[in-house]
């Protein structure tokens, strides 16, 4: 029986683990989870960053956590709000991979008394309190009129993104709308499909370049293609040629930005999501007797956390992405 | 006078019937590509679509050694994001180049290793040990970088992968090295030579005298250091590290050495089969941009063929089978 | 009244090769019918046409004078025929109960089994053929032979009226062998026809009420074991005579090559101490299950040992591995050549150099293919290895070819010591006359040699000393020239 | 006579503590110890960790899981494997939306898609009897493809808005005070005891330990081994589609992205259940333990706030874990 009392070991070893991070359990401790669609992106970390000092302003005795699945499948995502609904925490900031998939979900929160605001991504159908992001089509539009500066009517575009989240769909419709207001003439010339993978998109990008040699301007509609972009041109010895518009600040981005290979990135503003929506769950929490809920009050139900457009002048509050732990 | 007539056809020759088969397809596609798009025939398009099937190349090979043993490897996915995140790490943190890569690729030799010993020693089932390790290492990835990018690598790093020679890059070249090497290793090496034996029948290997168990943990540690090199090669030329690289490379790389020829039942397995297979997948996909293809189809067209494949395979085999 | 299963000019081909032509065969209820021939002969493809595994191309088949049809096992199962397959058809995981009356358990309800039934019933069965076996254990946990008895008995389920027996006794001790002629004896009187195909002509003789002869897909006779002598049979299974089936004893010499001392593993086997010599052949008799086998794997690496010592040529071994055993020059002839032997789906050529790739390696390891293909082909001639092309796939091979490659396969490492286990099992007349010559002429080159055999008159045939195993324990070491069967048995039982 | 003495008195030195149980009663009672003993540990440190919704929600929350694990278990006792499920999942799930959608009834919609699912499982057979190659490569093909045909029949974007009634299949259930259970759970306990106890002591469904234990013999035992097969994959693709279904009516929604790497979660808890991956091994008990015992490492991942980065890393050890446990104690016993 010796090897069951082994097994055992590895359980009570893997329980200490979970044990030793026990957070004191005080009266007045509050807890607040965060859930993301995919974990582990250094996008989310911004906003979880946002969150983490949010909760600091407010006192040390609020708590919080991260959580979410680690591959995009936004029925995971469910899962985890409901076990932290289950759990009883103080308040939820999520994200909706999937709105539809969501709302029953946050709804269940919602009705168990546990407050709920959404960031970067919405799920307008559900009982959340509020929303706290980007708008992805007024995004996607940013892009579309830089682009539409940088080259009119001259502007031949090929986009990177992948088949199934619904704000790359909303990005990218809000690009092709946008340019095709702001520059008549200019095209969309393909959409290829990168798997959301960085090799995938140098890969997809690579060929779509050479099919179609008079594309001018790549737009990635979300934060891997950018690099992948930057390497089907370094491939094809057309460095500067090609303007690459970005998404998103990762650091590999900031880096082909300084040095010239992208011409621009689509700056989200993380941060503010996750410590807007940090303060919105705990002036949901606490509430003023100020009646809320009609989008006045101590929380409100929308606040758009903006875009900008960041060339190589405006990159370097960004160099320095926040560490946890 | 007893004859001696050549090397036997089976998946000893370098040419087998398999690599007949995927040579035509590629040739029909490359015909009706040609004729189809002007931007396929080009030697710049050809030079990247090869560029850019380097590394399921690397990995598909390592897969087919392991494959040959009766084993299979779903870890090498995992391992490759893992060795990207940790040489990519350690350069950021100033490390000299070689000690990085150095470093990167005994992770990986150590994820093989422990691969290896659990088959190979404890007698586990492959499917499960690897199973979990693609857990464990992607996890250990995803715990090291906290989801971050890994970026700031040397200009004398990011060479390997971005650096040419002819206009081709390096690592075009050192691919090709490889599929010749382990081509020539696999028709005249001893310790791959024995394990055609220990896929046939692991039982008579043993009481064979061959060293089963070293040359099956052998097998996997070089199955995971193929992964580590794609690891090399992707963040050297993607000038990054990512915890999520790899992510589902196990799965092509499995489907490419099936259709290459070799088994899940082990013993058999071909580099030339294997390499044409992933050379047949890439001009696929590249075909697939270049005709302006819905990208919502991929993941059909890609399944459609491995089912293609198979059914291929059984017609070649329909004789064999007979008793 | 008709016989009770008759078969009228049967023919079948596979491909182009025709491996049964016009052959008529028939068994009375109450009859036992040996069926013989060299392999290859085609025993086991009439058998298969018999019992539904394989169709017949032209001919009848009759049970009681009823043409029949069977499309499969089963069905010919139920028509009353069951094969009792050399193969087992039984699967380890379940248990004995399940085993035998997979597919009509008794049932309740809705399909649902009736255990307790299930049980009873298998605990019925073993009564009345005499046997104790635990219905509720796993077959796994039985030995073959008592797996053998099982699989008779789950033919005996079916009420079988005729039963086929192809080479029950392959796998059985002496003693299972008594038994299972005392329950052949039983069934032959409730009148069951049992057709009984064996390569052992001693327990053909014993049992057996007439004898046919298969040779080349052809039937060349039927005779009764009173009319007729093994010689004759032999005469007519091959087609011309052996005078003897083994070469002339050699000369031994005094140099000990392998000496083991109080070789010990319990439960297994204990205190094994025997010393072999230069140029001698070793015989090691005993029932199945005596701790033969594992002693031999024990010196040979393959399993381990706990205490004792072995040495070879004076040099004491602690041998680990069998690849150890090998490079010292200890070689092992396994008794299983499908599952531990050969490489099936592979060349000859790779399966007869497969233990001595080490001799045909340059620098870093690369393979000198030249020196492995002639090799290779000097084998093949030295074993008589038919058809002489060294590149076909071992599989395509008859039983007694593949047998060859493995003892070619065993030699190609240049043993010292060679210990074959059951080297001729399976194995037809012929190809028997060879591998004992070319088991006599290693010894003549100055080879130990030990031959593991559960046939007496191969064991006492081949060897100059018979070392006989009982519970794990030697029981005698015999010498001389007339060693008698009865004398060993005595020491195997007793 | 000899013989039989022989035999008893070998039966009797093997009667050790291993020997009375079968392997099987070893493995799952080891990994209930596990269970309980882990539930002890995390529920001394989170009180909240027992408390009936969080259990609800465990259940809950693994259900698809479970549900698929059913047919796992019996593909992986037949020596096969089931990729495709992953598959199979989320297409349901928009099947039976689009159907609905379409305007078909509410049980129309459902049986169709069930039939979706099992044709699916049965392509799965044809491709792997038929073309002789490992169900491993098979299913694979056919996840892929399932994987493209979600995306093209969606375009992408989520399938919504399904007639009230379906939610009684995810959502609805008995209010329990703190939380609702499900009517979800009772079609996930119905089948586990139905494919339980057939698994147990039917005599078509016990052919699947025959199947995997030996194929040859199982084939001379005259079972008709392909066919039994595509009952398997059948069973195993209906599964599936049940839990699609499940999930579809929990979230009002289907999506494309439902059912990431849920084939490696299912086989990853069928074999910690103890099911043998060379086939003719496995119960549903141990299976459904398993299901449990990820859940609960799930479950307190999101309980103690560790990063869930270590998720990854710890499910991965526990499964290498419990296999070194069953080859221990199948060593231990030979």
């Amino acid at each position: 029986m010796k090897s069951v009392s082994r097994y055992l070991i590895v359980i009570v070893l893997l329980a200490a683990m979970v044990a030793g991070s026990v957070p004191s359990l005080a009266q007045d401790v509050e807890t607040y989870g965060m859930v993301v669609f995919l974990k582990g992106s250094e996008f989310f970390n911004w906003a979880y960053a946002g969150m983490v000092d949010a909760a600091a302003r407010i006192g040390d005795h609020i708590e919080v956590q991260l959580l979410g699945p680690a591959e995009w499948d936004a029925s995971l995502e469910a899962r985890e709000i409901e076990q932290l609904t289950a759990r009883g925490v103080d308040g939820i900031l999520a994200t909706a991979g999937d709105a539809e998939t969501m709302n029953a979900s946050i709804d269940g929160a919602i009705a168990a008394g546990i407050p709920v605001v959404l960031f970067d991504s919405d799920a307008p159908g559900s009982d959340r309190l509020a929303f706290a992001g980007t708008n992805n089509y007024n995004a996607g539009c940013s892009a579309g009129q830089a682009v539409a500066e940088w080259h009119g009517d001259a502007a031949r575009v090929g986009i990177s993104t992948f088949p199934g989240p619904d704000h790359l769909g909303k990005r990218v419709a809000g690009f092709e709308d946008c340019l095709a207001a702001a520059a008549p003439g200019a095209e969309v010339v393909q959409i290829v499909n990168d798997e959301g993978r960085v090799d995938g998109a140098e890969t997809a990008i690579t060929a779509m370049l050479q099919a179609n040699p008079t594309i001018n301007v790549i737009f990635a509609s979300h934060g891997n293609p950018g690099p992948g972009a930057a390497a089907a041109v370094r491939n094809l010895g057309i460095v500067g040629e090609i303007d690459i518009m970005a998404f998103d600040f990762g650091l590999p981005v900031l880096e082909l930005i300084e040095s010239g290979e992208i011409r621009a990135t689509v700056g989200q503003n993380p941060y503010l999501m996750g410590y807007m929506g940090m303060l919105l769950a705990y002036g949901a929490r606490h509430e003023t007797g100020v009646t809320a809920g009609t989008g006045f009050g101590p929380y409100a139900s929308l606040v758009d956390t903006g875009v900008q457009i960041l060339g190589p002048d405006d990159i370097d509050p960004f160099k320095n992405p926040p560490t946890f732990e | 006078m007893i004859k001696f007539p050549g090397l036997p056809d089976k998946s000893k020759s370098l040419l087998n019937d398999r690599s007949v088969i995927l040579a035509l397809l590629i040739l029909v596609i490359s015909i009706a590509l040609s004729l189809l798009t002007p931007a396929f025939l080009s030697s710049r398009n050809l030079t990247f679509v090869v560029t850019g099937m380097t590394y399921d190349l690397l990995m598909a090979l390592g897969m087919t050694v392991v494959l040959l043993l009766w084993g299979i490897d779903l870890s090498v996915g995992s391992v490759l994001g893992l060795t990207a995140v940790v040489t990519t790490m350690l350069l950021q943190d100033g490390a000299a180049i070689p000690l990085a890569i150095g470093l990167g690729l005994g992770v990986s030799a150590l994820c093989g290793a422990i691969n290896g010993f659990f088959v190979a020693y404890l007698k586990i089932a492959p499917f499960i040990v690897t199973l979990g390790m693609m857990s464990v290492a992607r996890g250990i990835a995803t715990v090291l970088t906290s989801g971050y990018f890994v970026s700031g690598l040397p200009d004398a790093y990011k060479a390997i992968g971005q650096g040419r020679l002819f206009n081709v890059p390096y690592m075009v070249y050192i691919a090709l090295v490889a599929v010749v090497i382990l081509a020539l290793l696999l028709r005249n090496w001893r310790p791959l030579r024995e394990a055609f034996y220990i896929g046939t029948n692991p039982e008579a290997a043993r009481l064979t005298g061959i060293r089963v168990a070293m040359i099956t943990m052998g097998g996997y540690i070089f199955c995971s250091l193929m992964a580590g090199s794609a690891a090399i090669f992707m963040t050297s030329r993607l000038s990054m590290g990512f915890f999520q690289f790899g992510l589902g490379a196990e799965l092509k790389a499995i489907a490419a050495a099936v259709i290459g020829g070799a088994s899940l039942r082990g013993g058999t397995g071909s580099v030339i089969g294997t390499t044409l297979a992933v050379f047949l997948l890439a001009l696929i996909n590249n075909g697939f941009v270049l005709l302006k293809g819905s990208p919502n189809a991929q993941n059909v067209i890609m399944g459609g063929i491995l089912v293609v494949a198979i059914m291929i395979d059984a017609y070649r085999r329909r004789d064999r089978d007979e008793n | 009244m008709p016989p009770a299963l008759e078969a009228k000019s049967i023919n079948k081909s596979f491909g182009s090769h025709r491996v049964l032509h016009d052959v008529s065969f028939a068994v009375q209820a109450g009859e036992v019918h040996a069926l013989v021939g060299e392999n290859g002969a085609g025993k086991s493809t009439l058998m298969n046409i018999i019992g539904g595994i394989h169709t017949r191309d032209a001919g009848e088949l009759l049970l009681k004078g009823q043409a029949i049809d069977p499309a499969d096992v089963w069905q010919a199962r139920q028509l009353g025929i069951s094969v009792v397959f050399q193969e087992l058809s039984l699967t380890p995981n379940m248990t004995v109960a399940q085993n035998i009356f997979v597919r009509r358990e008794p049932t309740k309800a809705l399909g649902m089994i009736d255990w307790q039934r299930l049980n009873a019933d298998a605990q019925a069965l073993f009564e009345q053929i005499g046997v104790e076996i635990s219905p509720t254990e796993l077959v796994g946990n039985y030995s073959v032979g008592i797996q053998q008895i099982i699989e008779i008995a789950k033919a005996i389920s079916f009420d079988a009226e005729v039963i086929i027996m192809d080479e029950p006794t392959s796998a059985l001790s002496e003693s299972e062998v008594d038994r299972l002629f005392g329950i052949i004896a039983d069934l032959k009187a409730q009148g069951v026809a049992i057709v009984f195909i064996s390569h052992k002509l001693g327990e053909v003789f014993r049992i057996a009420d007439r004898i046919s002869v298969l040779r080349d897909g052809e039937m060349v006779g039927v005779t009764k074991p009173a009319d007729s002598s093994p010689d004759e049979i032999i005469r007519m299974m091959v087609g011309r005579s052996f005078d003897d089936l083994y070469p002339p004893k050699g000369v031994v010499g005094d140099e000990v090559i392998l000496e083991v001392r109080e070789l010990s593993h319990p439960p297994l086997f204990h205190d094994i101490s025997f010393s072999l010599r230069k140029g001698e052949i070793l015989g090691i008799a005993g029932l199945v299950g005596a701790g033969r086998t594992e002693v031999a794997r024990a010196i040979f690496g393959a399993d381990s040992y706990s205490s004792g010592s072995i040495a070879l040529a004076g040099e004491r071994l602690d041998i680990k591995s069998p690849r150890e055993a090998i490079e010292k020059g200890i070689v092992y002839l396994t008794e299983d050549r499908k599952v531990m032997g050969l490489f099936l789906s592979m060349t000859m050529r790779e399966n007869i150099v497969s233990a001595a790739l080490g001799r045909f390696v340059g620098a870093l390891g690369i393979l000198r293919h030249k020196e492995i293909a002639a090799e290779s082909g000097r084998a093949m001639q030295r074993n008589d290895i038919r058809p002489r092309d060294d590149l076909l796939s071992v599989n395509s091979l008859s039983g007694g070819n593949q047998q060859k490659s493995l003892l070619a396969k065993c030699l190609s490492a240049n043993p010292k010591a060679l210990l074959a286990d059951e080297p001729t099992r399976g194995v037809d007349v012929g190809a028997k006359v060879k591998i004992h010559q070319a088991l006599r002429d290693l010894a003549n080159h100055g080879v130990g040699v030990i031959v593991i055999s559960s046939e007496l008159p191969e064991v006492l045939g081949l060897s100059d000393r018979v070392i006989v195993f009982r519970e794990g324990r030697i029981s005698a070491i015999l010498a001389g020239d007339n060693i008698s069967q009865a004398e060993v048995m005595r020491h195997a039982v007793q | 006579m000899q013989d039989a003495q022989a035999l008893r008195a070998k039966q009797a030195a093997d009667a050790g503590l291993l020997r009375r149980f079968s392997l099987e009663t070893l493995q799952v009672g080891g990994l209930a110890l596990a269970i309980v003993v882990f539930a002890i540990i995390v529920q001394l440190n989170f009180p909240v960790f027992l408390s009936l919704p969080n259990i609800n929600v465990m259940f809950v929350n693994f259900l698809p899981e479970a549900i698929i694990a059913l047919g796992m278990t019996i593909v992986i006792i037949t020596a096969g494997i089931d990729l495709s499920v992953a598959g199979i999942y989320p297409f349901s799930a928009i099947v039976v939306g689009l159907l609905m959608l379409a305007g078909l009834p509410i049980p129309v919609a459902i049986l169709l898609t069930l039939a979706a699912g099992a044709v699916v499982g049965a392509v799965n057979a044809f491709i792997s009897n038929k073309f002789r190659v490992h169900p491993f490569i098979a299913t694979l093909a056919i996840l892929l493809i399932l994987r493209g045909v979600n995306i093209i029949i969606t375009g992408g974007s989520p399938v919504s808005g399904f007639p009230e009634g379906f939610a009684i299949f995810g959502q609805a259930g008995i209010d329990m005070g703190g939380f609702t259970l499900r009517y979800s759970v009772f079609i996930w306990l119905g089948l586990a005891l139905l494919t339980g106890y057939l698994l147990r002591h039917h005599r078509f469904w016990r052919l699947s330990y025959f199947i995997g234990g030996n194929r040859r013999s199982a084939r001379m035992s005259g079972i008709n081994v392909e066919r039994y097969l595509v009952f398997v994959y059948m069973l195993s693709g209906t599964l599936a589609a049940v839990a699609g279904i499940i999930v579809a009516s929990q979230f009002n929604a289907a999506n494309n992205s439902y059912g990431q790497n849920l084939e490696l979660r299912v086989i990853t808890a069928v074999v910690i259940g103890g099911a043998d991956l060379n086939g003719g091994a496995g119960s549903i008990l141990g299976s459904m333990l398993g299901v449990l015992f990820i859940a609960m490492i799930y479950n307190a991942f999101a309980m103690s706030g560790i990063s869930t980065y270590w998720q990854d890393v710890v499910v991965g050890a526990m499964l290498l874990a419990s296999i070194l446990l069953g080859e221990a104690l199948k060593r231990r016993r030979a």
